[in-house]
């Protein structure tokens, strides 16, 4: 039980706001996704813990390079809201103008990689990074995140491998939510999935010990347990670097392309003991930084905000046809010149 | 027969190989109790258990390197990738090992695989969900490179590549997945891998397509009563060279129609053959509509394929030519 | 100036971008210690130390992944494949990551780097030491893919290609790192890298050629007194289309060379623009020049290139026609 | 200090016979390569007790999936010497007709995979190759070799994954020589290593664990240890996966191609104390089951007979270049038939 915390009340407030924040905003997203105003949505359900830990530990000096399951990172990070949503909704006013999909941030003047598609084809990229900020003797970390599957690829193996090599100011961050899309991380006695096999026999955290650093797993449930870890992670990988693997459980579909009824009985839902929400809304209670009067409030002005920054990027325009063959080489060449001519 | 989507006559030819031929083994991501995203291998798991129809970790690298082992060992693998997108950690396995056995050994290795997997557009997945990487496979020597066009094709092509004795890139063009219902027979039969197919007859231009653009070919030259002929390649390594040039030769004028990019693309090859060939048959240049030589940008997508506008534009020219 | 064989002179060249700037790292397998396998980095890791010249395990995906992160960070990579032929487990990478970077955010990363490699044949290395992949990505959009055919070139093209603000694939032909010296200057200078040089005029024909095939292709030129113009493309992609096009409307035939397989290859998209563009000027069918298409059969690469023969004989055919 | 053993005197004659044939090829065809006599070659010296090691485990129904520094292995499996040299020399009676680089075997009859020069490519396909002895319930193993250089690039991190995922009878047997070409294995305190990086922070056997599986390290100067541990994995394999770490150090070049002197000294030298030549004569010598007037003997026969074989087949007739073309496909496709013209 926690009983005192190195964060101000005020602090432990932003934070609870923010994971209804997210809470609500992924209800509301998949709706809108439902509804067809948002052609892709990747749920969050069950990662605001972690999100909301993450966003607090990551200091200036650090660099944060995402996978595509981490808006919640961004909103505690204090990225304006308006920046993530043109975003996730694709509008004109996107810093990528709406050429990536949703979730699929790209931040550099906040020091936030370009999240890929391909699982894991960020990691190789941060440790990169991380080999620039320890030539340029600059300060602070380099964090990337990652999912339990991700774990399987090369790229995993390849950038925690260069990373113990060149001993990188590196934190490899696992959100383990027990899937890939339909593939256990770990054997399971469960039922459901007695038909598929899993992705790794080895547990996660063990496997930074074939690199010759440490590994450590930690509950993501509770935000302050990743935010604590987290923030020392960032500092003692200026030394050495460190993965952490965060246990969770994706409480959603993996996107809104899939229906895990297929292939799962879903253990932890919304409302139940390990749902973050629940957990985080009690340790706070317990803290007697949140009373029962706080959540109703909290909970209808975060109703009202998402709300209304729903509406708008419902309804924000789409970026024009026109922008769409700039920026692929500084200097165009003559065949994209001419393919302009092709939009019709 | 029965009406079947893309999906489910791919779906009817992996079971009717799998009755038939206990060596075939599927593998890939989400391709047993999911029974694959686009439900290709749907009721497969349920039929053939855990053993024939694998769920593999997060590793396109091993889905493939994993099949080739299988095929070398006497198996018939079908691996699937997920999205033709992430195939290329697998690169090396498919150009160096999968492409290149047969021939460096001389035969004593042979390596009869399928490795299928959804390209294009369709789905509005952005840069990462509607790629149309054709043209590296078909410069890779040794890899068969086959795309169907409609569901009758998708079962028929499948089964002969099954039965072929070596490596086929097998790829499912999504936008075409749920297109539309066609008669498919329920059992075995198969379409020759290496007749392209003149699925209309016409006069005044040779239209070169396959996968995922024929039906908007079709659909434009029916619309505009274009008196076009229609060849839909089927296999685009090796093409059907004969085919093709018995149109050119009769209406001396081409275009060409595919879905991924221009430049260095398939439709590169095919200009260049026919004008090496026959050049003073030729009434007209040939002419590419495609893709656009960027990546397939999220919000725009629909601008980015090839439409009914640029490919009527492109037929006046050659017709007023 | 100083009379340098092509290795010596991209050495230079690599000598004098990094004493100007100390954003740039060098890094790949055996680069440091060893100065690299060609020796391209022979004597850097002792001037510039082990932070700007790095050694790197055995994974090109790291190499190359490990690339990106510094130039994203700010830094200027110059990796180094070993030989092409390993370049496969990095293509994701190198097709979803560099070469898109800018377009997906819209330039809010940019990626200014080198991916240096040696390809093609000239050292007997059979199927594994010896391809020509230029065409894998020629058609990646986003890439710059540059080729020099001599020192001068070699450093000068080099230079560019580090100062430009993209990605580079900088393709280095094997068989010309020793083939002979040249009067190239000790100091820094650039060559374009959208200019293709005419390296010879002729009225009776356009040549158009790159990298390891410019020599033979002079060379038989020269040797069987041929009016040919020779166009060495320098980069591939975006290609000069000015000059080629001047060219080919001068002399109205036109032949391709290179060392890389036919289908589906460079050659075929510099046909199919040609023809589509200048039709009415050509007199003869466009031909191709090129490796077979087969994997490189160690004991019989030379059999595999090009040669004097098999040019003449594509230049007396179109000479003829 | 070994006393007794489970082979026969005559079997350990023949392995010494073995090491010695190995030992004389190995500077024989580096001086034919010297000569010009053969493009190129990989040296084996350093590496001859575990190739014999290996070459005695390896039963009739184990599948081997070697790497490009073998040779010796086939030499104590009983593959016809004509059949190892015909690949080495490139000649026309090659069972790949000349195709692949020399070393390069492809030996299906004998259930030998084909070599391939991209480092660890033929991993992933060793594990396909185990799963379908698994699903056809075939008795034995599948045995894959490879270098430390290996275990740095991502086929090893699939691989192994696979493996432990599928508990395929898999044994992973690194031939541990401490370097890749230059670049060394483990962190070194020589000072000629001290201007390079380190294949791997982490021991390679160690990194078996990350998959759920064991990994062991051996002496692989001695090929009586080399034997018992691989067969042993060999068999307990059936149930579990294994990685086998051997320990030696390469004496020579990586290949005709570099010249060791750049980047390190030397540290274990022919003729001393760990030589595996010297390891294991000296072995056999107190085992007595092997005489000095033996160890003339050996060498004079050996030299004689490797002499003889080289001389065979350097003057033995190259493929001619209408083969060429053969074999791309079964079925061939036209522009292929064109292609056969334009050999000249
Ligand atoms: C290389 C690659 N293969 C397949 C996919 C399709 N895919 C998207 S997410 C995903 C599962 C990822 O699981 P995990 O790493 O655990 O992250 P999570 O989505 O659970 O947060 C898969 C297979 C992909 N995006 N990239
Ligand atoms: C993918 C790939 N990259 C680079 C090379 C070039 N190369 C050949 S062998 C080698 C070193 C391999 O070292 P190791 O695995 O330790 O095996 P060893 O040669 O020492 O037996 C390298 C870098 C290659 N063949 N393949
Ligand atoms: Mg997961
Ligand atoms: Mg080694």
């Amino acid at each position: 039980m926690i009983e005192e915390t190195d964060i101000s009340k005020e602090g432990l407030l932003t934070a609870y706001k923010n994971i209804v924040m997210e809470r609500l905003f992924d209800k509301k997203m998949l709706n809108a996704s439902r509804q067809g105003f948002l052609p892709f949505y990747i749920p969050l359900m069950g990662h605001e813990a972690i999100h909301i830990g993450l966003g607090m530990a990551i200091r200036d000096e650090d660099f944060f390079y995402p996978y595509y399951r981490d808006f919640g990172v961004l909103l505690q990070m204090g990225i304006p809201i308006d920046t993530i949503l043109s975003q996730v909704f694709a509008t004109a006013t996107d810093n990528e103008i709406g050429r990536d999909m949703p979730d699929h941030f790209s931040l550099k003047k906040y020091n936030i990689g370009a999240v890929i598609t391909p699982v894991a084809g960020h990691l190789t990229s941060a440790t990169g990074i991380a080999y620039a900020k320890k030539y340029r003797k600059q300060k602070g970390s380099v964090i990337t995140t990652f999912g339990d599957g991700a774990t399987s690829t090369p790229d995993f193996h390849v950038a925690m491998n260069f990373a113990g090599v060149y001993n990188l100011p590196m934190v490899f961050f696992v959100e383990n939510n027990q899937f890939a899309i339909s593939v256990p991380t770990y054997p399971s006695t469960d039922k459901a999935f007695s038909n598929t096999y899993e992705e790794t026999r080895g547990a996660i955290y063990k496997k930074a010990e074939a690199y010759g650093f440490t590994g450590i797993r930690i509950d993501g449930t509770n935000f302050l347990e990743v935010y604590r870890a987290t923030r020392q992670a960032l500092e003692s990988a200026e030394n050495q670097p460190i993965l952490i693997e965060a246990m969770t459980y994706r409480m959603g579909p993996h996107s809104t392309a899939d229906d895990p009824n297929k292939y799962r009985t879903t253990t932890v839902i919304e409302g139940g003991d390990k749902d973050p929400l629940v957990v985080n809304q009690k340790m706070l209670k317990d803290m007697k930084i949140l009373t029962d009067k706080d959540i109703s409030s909290i909970n209808a002005e975060m109703d009202e905000t998402t709300s209304q920054l729903i509406d708008k990027y419902e309804k924000a325009p789409k970026p024009d046809k026109s922008t769409m063959m700039g920026n692929l080489y500084e200097d165009e060449p003559w065949y994209i010149s001419e393919e302009r001519g092709d939009i019709q | 027969m029965t009406q079947m989507t893309m999906v489910k006559a791919l779906n009817s030819g992996l079971n009717n190989a799998m009755e038939k031929d206990d060596s075939i083994i599927l593998l890939g991501e989400d391709v047993g109790t999911d029974g694959g995203v686009f439900r290709v291998t749907d009721g497969l798991l349920a039929k053939y258990g855990r053993e024939r129809v694998v769920d593999t970790p997060l590793a396109e690298l091993g889905i493939v390197g994993f099949g080739i082992g299988m095929s070398m060992a006497g198996l018939k693998a079908i691996p699937e990738i997920q999205f033709q997108d992430f195939i290329y950690t697998a690169m090396d396995q498919i150009i160096n090992q999968m492409a290149k056995l047969r021939y460096r050994t001389n035969g004593d290795y042979t390596l009869p695989m399928v490795l299928r997997t959804p390209y294009g557009g369709g789905v509005h997945g952005g840069p990462y969900h509607s790629q149309s990487g054709e043209a590296y496979f078909t410069h890779t020597q040794g890899l068969t490179v086959v795309t169907p066009s409609n569901p009758y094709d998708a079962k028929g092509l499948l089964l002969s590549s099954i039965e072929l004795n070596d490596p086929v890139i097998f790829l499912e063009p999504k936008r075409l997945y749920y297109a539309g219902k066609m008669d498919v027979p329920d059992d075995y039969y198969k379409v020759d891998l290496r007749k392209a197919n003149v699925i209309r007859e016409g006069d005044d231009l040779t239209i070169i397509t396959y996968g995922p653009a024929v039906p908007l070919v079709k659909s434009t030259v029916e619309k505009n009563n274009v008196n076009a002929q229609i060849i839909d390649l089927r296999t685009l390594s090796p093409f059907d060279l004969e085919t093709i040039m018995a149109g050119v030769k009769k209406t001396g004028k081409v275009l060409i129609v595919h879905e991924a990019p221009k430049m260095f693309g398939v439709g590169a090859e095919l200009s260049a053959t026919i004008s090496e060939r026959a050049i003073d048959y030729l009434a007209a240049p040939i002419l590419r509509v495609t893709g656009l030589d960027i990546p397939i940008p999220f919000a725009l997508e629909d601008y980015y394929v090839p439409n009914e506008k640029r490919i009527m534009a492109a037929i006046e020219k050659l017709l007023k030519y």
